[in-house]
């Protein structure tokens, strides 16, 4: 390895939090270009260690291998983080693609209020505010922390919301289940009898 | 037994009343006319009082949402064509409100599922968690310099002064027509002896034709009035 | 490197104080000397990497490279001032005017628990205790390093909110405006006792 990667792997090895390149330079005293080719160097030479090089939260950093998760959380008796509820993903799906959100307008999404959720997601440090809206309402974003346990380098990077909208043949699918399904059966069923006004 | 025990609906897995609506509506095998709507609803509200704590929004919410999936339901158990008929009596409307709200709603559903998977994805990811000496968390005081601008201060204060706009009451005036003007007419009408609803509210808007109609029910309680309707939606008879 | 050599680069890489061989080995569910002939491969393999492995008093660890050093000061002793967050500045703001004033108070203003933004100020001392309320509750109150990032003389050089008053025609004591816009934007009708001291 050069004695750039050597030292940016020190570096991120003391570093609790995700650290951006041109701090990674300022640091080496070296320029931007510089530090993403020895990091790319660090990266290769760490194929076959216990330890991963990751792009993520605006920064680099180090993590453990995937494979010694077990051992790990048997060595530091660290319990494993409580999976998201469907609740709180959703929650955070809303916080995440529509960044500043209010609390109203997740319970409108959601159809539903999502104040239990929000306070857990606030208490795992996944969400922040961010100020409030025009009428008072505190708004709320995700954090650092969010993009770090998902993987992300920045909230641009959350894949397009638009690919989980259903298609116009699902969005008609659905529309004759609500309306139109029922219908087609009418006198057949059972339960089709005229009601009573 | 009730079609929710059929259903097996766990209601702790659902996120909500639309991710509960999207998977009774979908669920292939599933017709709306099968699914006892007032089962679900007690059973939700079961679920939400065995949460510890009745959250009346949530359960309102639900109400109205299941409201609006009954009233599609009963188009769908009218035959044929009294559903056309029903067609331009009902505004297709609260259904379309409703679709469009189940159409946003599935994106962030489909979103949720895919922050859930990138979740799992990312615990296997374990971090360092050796802290920053205290002293390099805060800039020592001799080498410190002024970066914050004390507007900044000034201004949250003034955003935290802020209240909100006094609700705006005007459109809750008291309603100009009362139950005991309605009685007045009617028992007027009465007294000249049988009487046709229509005649009763001629000229009148909704809150005059729902307040007489109030006041209707009102006289037949107290046994001073009966009537009849001969077919749906045909002419109300009032006699004594 | 082999695969218990690659767990243990991992385990090390994650514990902050040294680990007994022994407890590797219960880890790893493997044998003392396993995790002995394991440690050399490890060490062996970080030849010209950024980290060493140094057997110590208590057991095993994993260090920097010392050549690091001066870039890890560089890096690590940046000056720590981040820009604020949104609950930061409220929350900085309701303690710089109001001081001392306690955490029940400050929630009570800004309508939800501060407890976050409240610790990051102790945290990187822009505020600090100032002894506990009639009822028991801590009270804040800014530092002389508030003043220097600030760029203010003492805290009465604070601006004066005039200029970002909604109502500058209402009466009464900022602490009591607050709390009752506070209260009037959580539905409840305003508080009509008076402050806490």
């Amino acid at each position: 390895m050069s004695p750039l990667a050597r030292i940016l792997q020190a570096l991120l090895f003391l570093s609790s939090e995700p650290v951006p390149a041109d701090e990674l330079a300022a640091a080496t005293e070296t320029e931007a270009p510089d530090v993403l080719g020895a990091l790319a160097e660090l990266g290769a030479a760490l194929d076959g260690h216990g330890l991963v090089l990751r792009e993520l939260a605006g920064g680099w950093a180090l993590a453990s291998d995937p494979d010694a998760e077990e051992p790990a959380r048997r060595l530091l008796a660290r319990p494993r983080t409580p999976a998201l509820t469907p609740a709180q993903s959703e929650t955070l799906a809303v916080v995440a693609y529509l960044q500043p959100v209010s609390r109203p307008e997740i319970a409108r999404i959601r159809g539903v209020a999502s104040d239990s959720a929000a306070s857990t997601l606030l208490d795992r440090g996944l969400v922040e505010e961010a100020g409030r809206s025009p009428f008072g309402a505190i708004l709320y974003r995700t954090t650092p922390l969010f993009l770090k346990l998902f993987g992300l380098r920045a909230v641009e990077d959350l894949p397009d919301v638009g690919q989980w909208d259903p298609s116009p043949e699902e969005e008609g699918a659905l529309r004759d289940r609500l309306l139109a399904a029922g219908a087609a059966r009418a006198g057949a069923a059972p339960e089709a009898q005229p009601a009573a006004p | 037994m009730s079609s929710v025990h059929r259903l097996e609906l766990d209601l702790d897995v659902f996120a909500g009343p639309f991710d509960l609506l999207l998977s009774l509506v979908l669920r292939e095998e599933l017709d709306l006319l099968e699914v006892d709507l007032a089962d679900v609803v007690l059973a939700y509200v079961d679920h939400l009082e065995r949460l510890g704590e009745l959250d009346l929004e949530a359960t309102t919410e639900f109400l109205v949402l299941m409201a609006a999936l009954l009233e599609l339901k009963s188009r769908l158990m009218l035959p044929g064509e009294e559903v056309e008929e029903l067609d331009e009596l009902v505004p297709a409307e609260a259904a379309d409100e409703l679709l469009a709200r189940l159409l946003a709603y599935a994106r962030y559903r489909g979103a949720a599922a895919h922050l859930r998977e990138a979740f799992e994805d990312g615990r296997p990811f374990l971090w360092r968690e050796a802290p920053v000496p205290g002293e390099l968390r805060r800039v020592e005081l001799d080498r410190a310099e002024a970066v914050y601008d004390p507007a900044t201060l000034a201004g949250a204060v003034g955003g935290l002064l802020r209240r909100p706009a006094p609700l705006d009451l005007r459109h809750m005036r008291t309603p100009p027509v009362t139950v005991a003007q309605r009685l007045a007419v009617l028992r007027g009408l009465l007294r000249r002896g049988r009487f046709s609803f229509d005649e009763a509210v001629a000229g009148g808007d909704r809150m005059t034709v729902c307040v007489t109609l109030y006041a209707l029910l009102e006289l037949y309680k107290r046994g001073e009035a009966g009537w009849e309707q001969p077919e749906p939606f045909g002419e109300i008879t009032v006699a004594a």
